[in-house]
């Protein structure tokens, strides 16, 4: 018989980590060895979870991907599939179809200045390319992150900033501020303040909500940076992940087979408008 | 573990809905051994202080009925609306009447109005139709025993009428309203030839204007009754 | 000097919220039933609509007999359109109609009869031990209302009932498929009457005047009225008859004859019509030495189950009927013009009574509709008032129970009867 | 012909074009003599419900005692079996070869293609047109040249048949004995049959749809959306008739032991609000024209790159089954006469 890709392959919760209220990273390891070892993913590449009777949904591995024995995915508890992950404990099972998708450009924005911004859950894509990024360093030259969150208390791997900060620039920023917040406040176009486009040779990648990277393009389009250069990575409802349940055409594109890290210079010619 | 509680109850209705339930002879049995199920009609009421998922039929017509309402949210988890009545306060057909005029020729008359229970309390789920559909409503159940919501209906009755592959009535020059029907009956009516009167409310997107626009292209005379769904969800036309 | 003795709120195991008040008044028992169910103003709807919703709109009074609601309906408006479907048509809306009385009994006798009988709480308390008897009533419940289902499109509010026929005809495949099913419903409901039909009921006995059909078969959607088998008339007089009366504690009207309680139901149509059943009903009645006429209101349990066994006959007998030749598959033509309808039928709670008047385009201009449980009202108010007295000297919590099983004895359907306005 | 479908149902399960109470649907058959090959144009439903059903069990899952999850897939129920689906008319027939190109590639979709390797297809070329039939226009009919395992063409007193494949060639080799060779003139005959129904179908004097990609690009932001979207009352039956349209929602039941359930797959249609909706709540097509349009763009536009051509077998259903009898003709006609680019070419 052929093999069936809908097929959910079983995982196991091998550890919960509360990042925010609604929001907390699950470290899932594949049950079946053959399965495991052949799980290889791309920076920007998601899979599709199933929690067994609520159902799937598309979630961005996290993980770095010099992790082998598991791999993680940070989830916002907002319908069905993702609080019924939340009532799940250490050590029970769900399962996993993937890696699917386009992930970032890596080869392409080798040797170039990075520009990447992240806003809210959007970081958790970007995670894995930051840290590939982070261990690859010297194939990369000047790397900024951009990230911005509704409240300092929605800032998801508070923890991972120091460390990233000795690598990469980190510039922080929130909708709504605290008292004891020092940083930036106002959306991430802020941080655009005091950036200046110092090169042809950098490459965007963002990924958040579909406002911020409506603004944000637009913004790296003002200052001049090439079409090709801008990338996302599109949000779109998706079923079955292969290009075969149309739930996530956009302007012809399949979004999860062909994504959904798209660059702008390809979707600025979609019909519909993208982002 | 502790049985799941259900309460099922019952406000001015003419318990259709609940008899709807009744009607899953095949699990029925299975239901009452499995959980704690309480209702009058089964007479296995007031054994509980609180309810995993209480369903609530029918609208509310008195001041009673709205303090028995609030007391039935009160000891429930999740409260699911059942049937029009609690949904919208009742079919449409049932619920016409010029509240104004009323009090005109029958001053005094308190009871007159019959609302929607939502008008008074937070309700976690909505199972529409007059009555109904068992199926639908089993399957809610099961979803709701895991604290899962399944998304509420979004399509139309026509695209679960064609899936019965009808002749469609509008063609006929009747004047059916499954276009703008939320769907879920599985078009039950157009299926036996009768056109769809809107028993489940309009659906997501409803193009009314539309759909009164196809039939005075085909000389059908639109229903009285859409005027008055229209205005009870409150939409012009 | 009146005190309030005994109040059971929403009685339960009955269709619908009814209270029942007993004052003491000058040392005689007063007893009320409040109807508690939202007024639901169903006549003053109908007014000014079109006669094509009608049946739609009168069918929502009731979810536990829809089915009649509509049929009768149908055929009131027929009447007023001087009109009248083809017999294939009419036999298969008696059909649904059986389909319905069918489950309404089993509903009533099983869910909340048996309890009662066999000194029970409620029917998850009789599946201990029973659950063989539960789980064939449930089957038997399948069967009637797959009956109404496939005839009618739904088992509770129907779809294909209209005026001048059907929206959609069985076909041959379905009306066999019944018939093998109502066959073996025949045989199978022998199985469940046994502890219904050998129960003790309390030795009671109430006389009063019982109203039903009356026709040379057994009534169900057609016939003349009779009053206890001595007074006869036509069910256009009805309203010369049967009078009416509100209290200012209930939201149902209520009725009488010659100024006199009745009472209407399955006692009632075999206290009048007993020569009509079946040979099987009889034999029946007769090896469990029930007979008929009674005075006895707790009989209207045992009537129930015979009825039931009448019932069961004459479907499998209609859809034999239905399935010997081709079906007329084909509504009569009609023109809309001015008219007025009475149409009386037997609902498994009573008679049933709906009466229209429609204008030259089709839209009611009054509209009457009377509910077995309406009628039935003050003749429970009598009998509870009488059947008290009996009770003299019992602890409160058992003369509350008593209360209770008498009213369900009755089979009240209260959102039926809870339609009218307070017209002061 | 029913001895040869009699035949057939010795060793295969029978689908065939059924008369009805409301029209002809292709149904499973159980006796041969049911199967109506003298249907005119097509049934309401496309013969793509057999394989890909409007609602599909895709697996079950159960917790067994241990903790254990084990899965069971309904793959294996769909794999038994062979059937054979008689009566498709080469505009069905061109669907499903649209529809292959869809379901395969870099994934295949093992339902859909499963059953298509399970099921022999018998064509039928067709001999009358239907109102709204303008398969000329899209070369999807009235023959076709391949996707068949046999394809019949009725000639009165007799059927040709032309072997398509292999398994055809089995299936009329072990029943030589109703066959006979087909002479020149029953193939000239065959050969005027459809060049009758050609000329039919082409008095629609309908517009060239070679360019229709073009010129749709063009106009997408054309008031005629709007017009049309007043009137499209946005109830999918269109997506639900189409032979082509394919997608589809999945969801999950569980079962009241909460310990095991399903996993479902069931058609969808763009034109419901809901099926672009995110968890934000967000909905990408929120407005009813662009909606509207996202049917007409992917199977016009989209689906050139998708699969090298537009996936419209001209075959009418969407136009009949239409409430409010939008006409996808008269929206590509409007579209082409009104281009500014392109000269209004109506043959
Ligand atoms: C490529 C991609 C990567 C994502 N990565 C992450 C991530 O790393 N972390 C995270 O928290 N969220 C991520 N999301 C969003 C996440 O998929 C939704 O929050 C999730 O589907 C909500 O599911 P639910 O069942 O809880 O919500 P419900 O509202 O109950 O959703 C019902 C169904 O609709 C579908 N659906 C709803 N919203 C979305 C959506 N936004 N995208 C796709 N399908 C949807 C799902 O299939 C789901 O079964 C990602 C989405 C995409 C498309
Ligand atoms: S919604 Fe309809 S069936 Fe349900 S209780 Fe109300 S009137 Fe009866
Ligand atoms: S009959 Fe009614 S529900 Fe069916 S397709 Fe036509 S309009 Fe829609
Ligand atoms: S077809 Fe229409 S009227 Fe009939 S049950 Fe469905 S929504 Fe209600």
């Amino acid at each position: 018989m052929v093999e069936n890709p809908y097929l959910p392959k079983l995982a196991k919760i091998e550890a919960i980590k509360e990042e925010t209220v609604d929001t907390r990273t699950f470290k899932i390891k594949i049950l079946d060895e053959k399965v495991r070892n052949s799980f290889n993913f791309t920076p920007g590449q998601f899979v599709e979870l199933t929690v067994f009777g609520y159902g799937e949904a598309p979630f961005s591995i996290t993980s770095s991907p010099y992790e082998h024995e598991n791999f993680s995915i940070t989830v916002r508890r907002m319908g069905n599939v993702t609080r019924g992950l939340f009532r799940l404990k250490e050590g029970d099972i769900i399962g996993v179809r993937g890696p699917f998708g386009r992930g970032w450009p890596i080869e392409k924005i080798k040797g170039n200045d990075i520009l990447i911004v992240g806003g809210g859950i959007g970081l958790a894509p970007l995670k894995p390319l930051i840290e590939y990024i982070i261990l690859q360093r010297r194939l990369f030259n000047n790397v900024i992150l951009f990230y911005g969150a509704k409240t300092p208390k929605d800032i998801i791997y508070k923890e991972l900033f120091d460390i990233w900060k000795q690598y990469i620039n980190v510039e922080l920023t929130v909708d709504f501020a605290e008292k004891d917040w020092g940083g930036h406040s106002g959306p991430v176009t802020v941080l655009f303040k005091n950036f200046k486009l110092e090169s042809n040779n950098i490459y965007s990648v963002q990924c958040g909500p579909p406002i911020m990277m409506h603004f944000v393009t637009r913004q790296l389009l003002s200052m001049r940076m090439e079409p090709e250069k801008i990338y996302f990575s599109l949000e779109r409802n998706m079923k079955c992940g292969m290009g075969f349940c149309g739930k996530c055409m956009t302007g012809g594109r399949y979004v999860c087979r062909e994504g959904p890290v798209f660059n702008y210079s390809e979707v600025k010619n979609f019909l519909e408008t993208p982002v | 573990m502790n049985k799941i509680r259900i309460g099922i109850f019952s406000l001015s209705s003419c318990e259709g809905c609940i008899v709807q339930i009744l009607n899953l002879e095949d699990i029925l049995l299975n239901l009452l051994k499995k959980f704690e199920i309480e209702s009058r009609i089964l007479g296995t009421q007031n054994r509980t202080e609180s309810y995993d998922i209480a369903f609530v039929e029918g609208s509310v017509m008195s001041i009673d009925e709205e303090m028995e309402l609030k007391k039935i949210r009160r000891m429930s988890k999740f409260l699911v609306a059942l049937g029009e009545c609690a949904c919208h306060g009742g079919n449409f057909l049932v619920r016409d009447f010029n509240v104004g005029e009323i009090l005109e020729r029958f001053p005094g008359s308190e009871t007159w109005y019959s609302n929607p229970i939502d008008r008074y309390v937070r309700i976690e789920y909505y199972i529409p139709g007059c009555p109904i559909d068992k199926e639908e409503f089993f399957t809610v159940f099961k979803s709701l025993l895991l604290e899962k919501f399944p998304e509420q209906i979004s399509n139309t009755v026509c695209s679960e009428c064609i899936l019965k592959e009808n002749n469609c009535l509008i063609d006929k020059g009747i004047a059916c309203l499954g276009s703008i029907t939320r769907g879920g009956c599985k078009a039950i009516c157009p299926t036996f030839n009768r056109e769809c009167y809107g028993c489940r409310g309009l659906s997501d997107d409803a193009n009314v204007e539309g759909l009164l626009q196809t039939f005075k292209e085909k000389n059908i005379e639109p229903p009285t009754h859409l005027t008055l769904i229209t205005r009870r969800e409150g939409r012009k036309t | 000097m009146s005190h309030e003795l005994i109040e059971v709120k929403g009685v339960p195991k009955v269709e619908g919220a009814v209270d029942v008040v007993v004052k003491l008044v000058n040392d005689n028992f007063k007893v009320e039933v409040r109807a508690r169910e939202g007024i639901r103003l169903l006549e003053r709807l109908l007014i000014g609509k079109s006669y094509k919703e009608i049946p739609f709109i009168v069918s929502r009074m009731c979810g536990v007999c829809p089915i009649v609601h509509n049929i009768t309906s149908v055929q009131a408006l027929e009447k007023a359109l001087s009109i009248e479907p083809y017999e294939d048509a009419k036999s298969i809306r008696e059909a649904m109609v059986i389909g319905g009385h069918l489950q309404s009994h089993l509903i009533h006798l099983y869910l909340f009869t048996l309890p009662d009988l066999v000194g029970k709480k409620n029917i998850l308390e009789i599946l201990e031990g029973k659950e063989e008897l539960v789980k064939t009533v449930l089957r038997l419940k399948r069967v009637a209302n797959h009956i109404t289902d496939t005839l009618g499109g739904r088992a509770v509010h129907p779809i294909t009932p209209t005026v001048g026929g059907l929206t959609r005809y069985p076909s041959k495949n379905i009306l066999e498929t019944l018939l093998m099913e109502s066959t073996l419903f025949k045989k199978t409901l022998r199985e469940v009457l046994e502890p219904i039909l050998e129960a003790e009921i309390p030795k009671f006995e109430n006389r009063t005047q019982y109203l039903s059909l009356h026709d040379s078969r057994y009534p169900i959607l057609e016939g003349k009225l009779s009053v206890s088998n001595e007074i006869f008339f036509e069910q256009e007089e009805y309203e010369n008859i049967i009078s009416y009366l509100n209290e200012e504690y209930s939201t149902a009207r209520h009725y009488l004859i010659n100024g006199k309680p009745y009472m209407v139901g399955a006692l009632s149509r075999l206290n009048n019509n007993y020569s009509q059943l079946c040979d099987d009903a009889k034999e029946y009645s007769r090896k469990y030495r029930i007979s008929f006429p009674s005075n006895e209101p707790f009989v209207n349990i045992k009537a129930q189950a015979i009825e039931m066994i009448h019932l069961a006959d004459k479907i499998v007998d209609i859809l034999e009927e239905l399935t010997s030749k081709p079906l007329k598959q084909e509504n009569i033509k009609y023109n809309i013009r001015p008219g007025e309808g009475v149409s009386i039928s037997e609902a498994p709670r009573g008679t049933l009574i709906h009466h229209y008047k429609v204008d030259e385009s089709g839209k009611i201009i009054e509209a009457n509709i009377i509910t077995p449980t309406a009628q039935n009202y003050k003749s429970i108010e009598e009998c509870l008032q009488n059947y008290l007295t009996t009770l003299i000297g019992e602890k409160l919590n058992t003369i509350s129970k008593e209360v209770e099983k008498l009213v369900r004895a009755y089979d009240p359907c209260v959102s039926c009867s809870a339609r009218f306005l307070r017209e002061h | 012909m029913p001895i040869f479908l009699d035949r057939i149902m010795k060793y295969y399960q029978l689908i065939g074009p059924v008369k009805t109470e409301k029209g002809v649907s292709f149904e499973y058959v159980s006796e041969c003599d049911k199967v109506d090959l003298d249907y005119l144009g097509h049934t309401v439903l496309p013969p793509k419900k057999f394989f890909f059903p409007p609602i599909e069990e895709m697996f079950a899952y159960e917790y067994d005692e241990t903790g254990n999850l084990r899965i069971y897939d309904f793959l294996e129920e769909v794999s038994k079996g062979m059937r054979v689906i008689v009566g498709v008319k080469p505009c069905d027939i061109s669907s499903l070869l649209v529809l292959d190109k869809v379901f395969t590639g870099e994934y295949n979709d093992p339902y859909y293609t499963t059953r298509r390797n399970n099921t022999l297809v018998v064509g039928l070329t067709c001999n009358k047109p239907k109102e709204y039939c303008f398969c000329t226009y899209v070369g999807s009919g009235p023959s076709i040249k391949k996707g068949f395992d046999l394809l019949l063409s009725d000639l009165g007193d007799m059927y040709l048949v032309e072997v398509g494949s292999e398994k055809g060639w089995k299936l009329t080799k072990f029943n030589l004995d109703i066959f006979n060779e087909a002479e020149n003139e029953d193939i000239k005959e065959r050969e005027r049959i459809l060049l009758e129904v050609e000329e039919e179908i082409r008095k629609k004097g309908l517009p060239n749809f070679a360019t229709i990609d073009k010129v749709l690009v063009e106009r997408f932001l054309d008031r005629i959306w709007d017009d049309y979207s007043r009137k499209c009352l946005a109830c999918g039956k269109c997506n639900f008739t189409c032979p082509t349209c394919r997608c589809f929602t999945i969801s999950d039941e569980p079962n009241p032991d909460l310990k095991s359930g399903k996993r479902f797959r069931i058609w969808d249609s763009c034109h419901f609000l809901s099926f672009t909706k995110v968890a934000s709540g967000e909905v990408f097509r929120k407005d009813r024209p662009s909606r509207f349009k996202q049917r007409i763009y992917h199977k016009f536009v989209y689906s050139i790159n998708e699969i090298g051509s537009i996936s419209c077998v001209g075959c009418g259903r969407c136009i009949e089954v239409c409430p409010a009898k939008i006409n996808i003709l008269d929206v590509l006609k409007e579209v082409i006469v009104g281009g500014k680019s392109v000269s209004a070419k109506v043959s």
